[in-house]
C-alpha cells in the first residue's frame, strides 16, 4: 500500500508530550479509514486520502506520551496550538482536511505567553 | 523649527542610518514624530525600548507595574542592581534617557486593565506586547483592534521566541483571529516558571524594535507573518505565511459576521504560580 | 568557595536560566568559568557583551582603540552623550559592570595588530570578532586559528547581517577557508560610509553572544553554519550549510598540503574614506 | 528546447550591480555551448547541461546593469563572493561545475565586514 513520508516538528512546549523530541520523521498509509479517529470504531469500508485530522489522531496514537489532553480537544487541536503546513497557518491550507503530500513538513507549535 | 527640519546635532547623531536608502532625511523626521508604547518593560521590553530609543523615536510609553528584581538582571538589560525594588517603567525610564536625552518618555506605572488599556494606548501610534502572559496579550489585541493600530507582539520562553504583527493594515488577522478561544489556564501551566535565556528575549526584544521602525518609515511589506525561533534548532528561524482577519473574529471580524463576545474575556491575570526556591536550593548545596 | 559552589545571590541572579534543560548549576559555573574577548565595542560589540555579561560570563576582554562619538550612538547603546571622547573599551566596561558587577572585565585599549594579537587573544576561551573592516577580520581568524580558539564572527551593513562561527571543532572551517583571497581594498569600498541601522548590528550582536553561551555551556551542535539576515527580505533569515575545513587552506589546512602563507597578508588597515558631511548638510538645510 | 526556471537572489551589496532588486526568477536553457562564456568565441557544436558557471555568464550578459568587474574576476565570482545552491555552499555542491536543476535557487552573496 502506497505510503507518505512526513516530516513533523513540535515546538513552544509541545514537544515536551513527545519524548522532548521536537523533530520526527514519520511513515503514514495514503489511504486511511474515512473516521480519523481508531477510537470512533465502525470503520467500514470507506477510505480517503490521509488528512491533517488523521495525522492528529495518527500522533496521539504512536508518538504521544503524556496528558493527550494537551495536545486534542473535541476533536482539533486544542486551543492555542497552530499547524503549520509547509510554512503556512493550516486555515490557509484547508484545516484538518487538508490533504497530505509525500514530504510534507508538518509542525505543531503552542503559542508563547512569556517575555 | 519647522517640522521638516531636524537640529544640526541629530543629522551627526543619526547620520549613519539618514544615508540608507528608505530612510533618509523624511524616515528620520518620520521617528522623531512617532509614538511607541512598550507594554512590559522586561526581557522583551528592555532591548525593544533600547533601539528605539536610539533610532530617535520621539515618544516611547513605558507600561509596567513590578519593580526591579535581582532574578530580573539576568536578561532586562536596562535595569541594575542599584535600582533593586524601584518601578521598572522607571528604572526604564531612566536608562532610554541615557542612550537617548533627545526621546520623551512617559511611564505608566500601572497593570493595563480593561478598565484604562484604552485610554493609556490611544495616545500612541504603534503598541508593543513584551508581556509575559495570556490575558495582557487578549486585552493588548483587543485594545489595538479598537483603536485601529498595530501590535508588534513578542514572546519567549526557554530557549524559543516568537514574532507577530497584529492587526497590520486592512487585512492582518488579530491575536484572537490565530487563537479564537484563550487555552484555558491549567494550560499556561499558570505561568510557573519555565525558565528563559536573556539572549533569546534579546534577539525577539531586537526584532519587534526592528519591526516597529519598518512600519514607521514606510519600510514594511505590509504581509502579516509569523517568526518562529528556537535557539537549538537548525534553521533557527522559521518564517510562517498566515491567515489573514476572519471575517468570524469576535474581535476584529466583519460586522454582523461575528461569532462570539469578547466582553466575556475575564483578562484578569492569573498569574503567580510559585517559583522553583533557587535561595533554597542554594543553602542546601552551599 | 570551591569550584561546584556559587554564592546564594546567584542563584536568585541566574535562578531563569538554571531551570533551563542544559544549563542548570553545571552550565552556570561553565559561564562563570569562561572568558570570552570581544574585539570592537561597536554596534555589534555591545550588545553581545550586554548579553554575555547579563548571563554571568566570569570574564570579559574587550579591544578597541577608537573613542565614543556623537555618530556611534544610534547604535552603540553602551555608550552615552556623557561618555563623548573616552575610549570605548572604557565605556563599554562601565556599562558591562553596572549590567553584572560580579564580571570581571579587561580591556584592551588598543588597535588589533599582526603584533599583540596572539598575546591580546591567548588569555581567552572564545573570540568574537565585531569589528568593521576586512584586515582586521583576517587577522582575527589566523589568530583564531594559531591558538586553536573559535571565532565567533559577526558582521553587518546596511539592512543585512551575517553569522558564522570559525574554525568551530576538528573541522569547522576558517574565515580564509571560505574566502581564500581577501577583495582588493577598491572592491571593499574602503571603509566608505555604507550606513546602518542599529537594531540590524543589536539582531546580530546579540546572536553573537547566544553562540557564544550555547559554545561554554555544550548546547551548541558543533555544526558550523553561516546565518544570513536581511531585515527587509521575507523570509528575513536563511541558514546555510557550509564546507568543511580545507585541506589546502593557507591558514588552517594540512601540513604539506597549504597552499599559499598567510605571512604575506597586509593586516595594515585600509579604512579611513570620508563619511558623508550631515553636519554640513544639516547648516545647508537647517 | 527544455528550459530551466531559476530563483536568483543577491545580498550583501550585490544586488546593486543588478537593478538594486535583490530577487529575480530567471529562465536558462537546459543544454548550452560547452564554453560558457560568449566572449571566448568558437561555440562550435558541443552542448553541456546549463552549470553555475554558465549562469554567471549569463547574470553578467543579461541582469548585471554595470561594474563587471566587481562580480566576475579570472573566470569565477570575484573575492568575497559566496555562490549558495538551494542554502548549501557551493563548495559542496561542485562549484561552477554544477549542473542546474528546474526550481533551483542560486543566492551571490558579498561578505559585509561592517559592525
Ligand atoms: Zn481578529
Ligand atoms: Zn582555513
Amino acid at each position: 500500500m502506497a505510503s507518505l513520508n512526513l516530516k513533523i516538528e513540535f515546538g513552544g512546549g509541545l514537544e515536551l508530550l513527545f519524548s522532548n523530541q521536537r523533530s520526527h520523521r514519520i511513515t503514514v498509509p495514503a489511504k486511511v479509514p474515512a473516521s480519523s479517529n481508531p477510537r470512533d470504531g465502525d470503520k467500514g469500508l470507506e477510505e480517503k486520502p490521509a488528512d491533517v485530522t488523521y495525522l492528529m489522531y495518527w500522533l496521539r496514537d504512536n508518538l504521544l506520551k503524556e496528558r493527550e489532553e494537551l495536545f486534542i480537544e473535541n476533536g482539533t487541536v486544542r486551543p492555542g496550538i497552530l499547524v503549520l503546513i509547509n510554512d503556512t497557518d493550516w486555515e490557509l491550507e484547508g484545516e484538518g482536511e487538508y490533504q497530505l503530500k509525500d514530504g510534507d513538513e508538518i509542525v505543531f507549535i503552542s503559542t508563547l505567553h512569556g517575555g | 523649527m519647522a517640522a521638516t527640519q531636524l537640529p544640526l546635532s541629530d543629522y551627526q547623531r543619526y547620520g549613519r542610518q539618514m544615508i540608507l536608502d528608505g530612510i533618509g532625511l523624511e524616515g528620520q523626521l518620520k521617528l522623531k514624530a512617532a509614538s511607541v508604547v512598550v507594554v512590559g518593560a522586561g526581557g522583551l521590553g528592555c532591548p525593544a525600548l533600547q533601539y528605539l530609543a536610539a533610532a530617535g523615536v520621539g515618544k516611547l510609553g513605558i507600561v509596567d507595574h513590578d519593580v526591579v528584581e535581582l532574578s530580573n538582571l539576568q536578561r532586562q538589560i536596562l535595569h541594575s542592581d542599584e535600582r533593586i525594588g524601584i518601578p521598572k517603567a522607571e528604572s526604564a525610564a531612566q536608562s532610554v534617557k541615557q542612550i537617548n536625552p533627545g526621546c520623551t518618555v512617559v511611564t505608566h506605572i500601572c497593570a493595563l486593565t480593561s478598565q484604562n488599556a484604552l485610554d493609556i494606548l490611544a495616545d500612541y501610534d504603534i503598541i508593543l506586547d513584551c508581556t509575559d502572559n495570556s490575558p495582557t496579550r487578549y486585552l493588548l489585541s483587543d485594545s489595538a483592534v479598537k483603536l485601529g493600530k498595530p501590535l508588534v507582539s513578542g514572546a519567549a520562553q526557554k530557549f524559543e521566541g516568537q514574532l507577530c504583527i497584529y492587526n497590520l493594515g486592512e487585512n492582518g488577522p488579530c491575536y484572537r483571529c490565530l487563537f479564537p478561544k484563550p487555552p484555558s489556564p491549567e494550560m499556561t501551566g499558570s505561568c510557573a516558571e519555565l525558565g528563559i535565556l536573556g539572549a533569546v528575549t534579546g534577539i525577539i526584544g531586537n526584532l519587534q524594535a526592528l519591526e516597529t521602525i519598518k512600519l514607521i518609515t514606510g519600510l514594511h511589506d505590509g504581509k502579516p507573518t509569523l517568526l518562529l525561533f528556537s535557539a537549538l534548532s537548525s534553521p533557527p528561524f522559521r518564517t510562517i505565511k498566515i491567515r489573514p482577519r476572519r471575517p468570524a473574529c469576535a474581535a476584529c471580524g466583519k460586522e454582523g459576521e461575528r461569532i462570539g463576545n469578547i466582553a466575556e474575556t475575564d483578562y484578569v491575570a492569573f498569574c503567580g504560580g510559585p517559583r522553583p526556591d533557587w535561595l533554597v536550593l542554594g543553602s542546601q548545596e552551599g
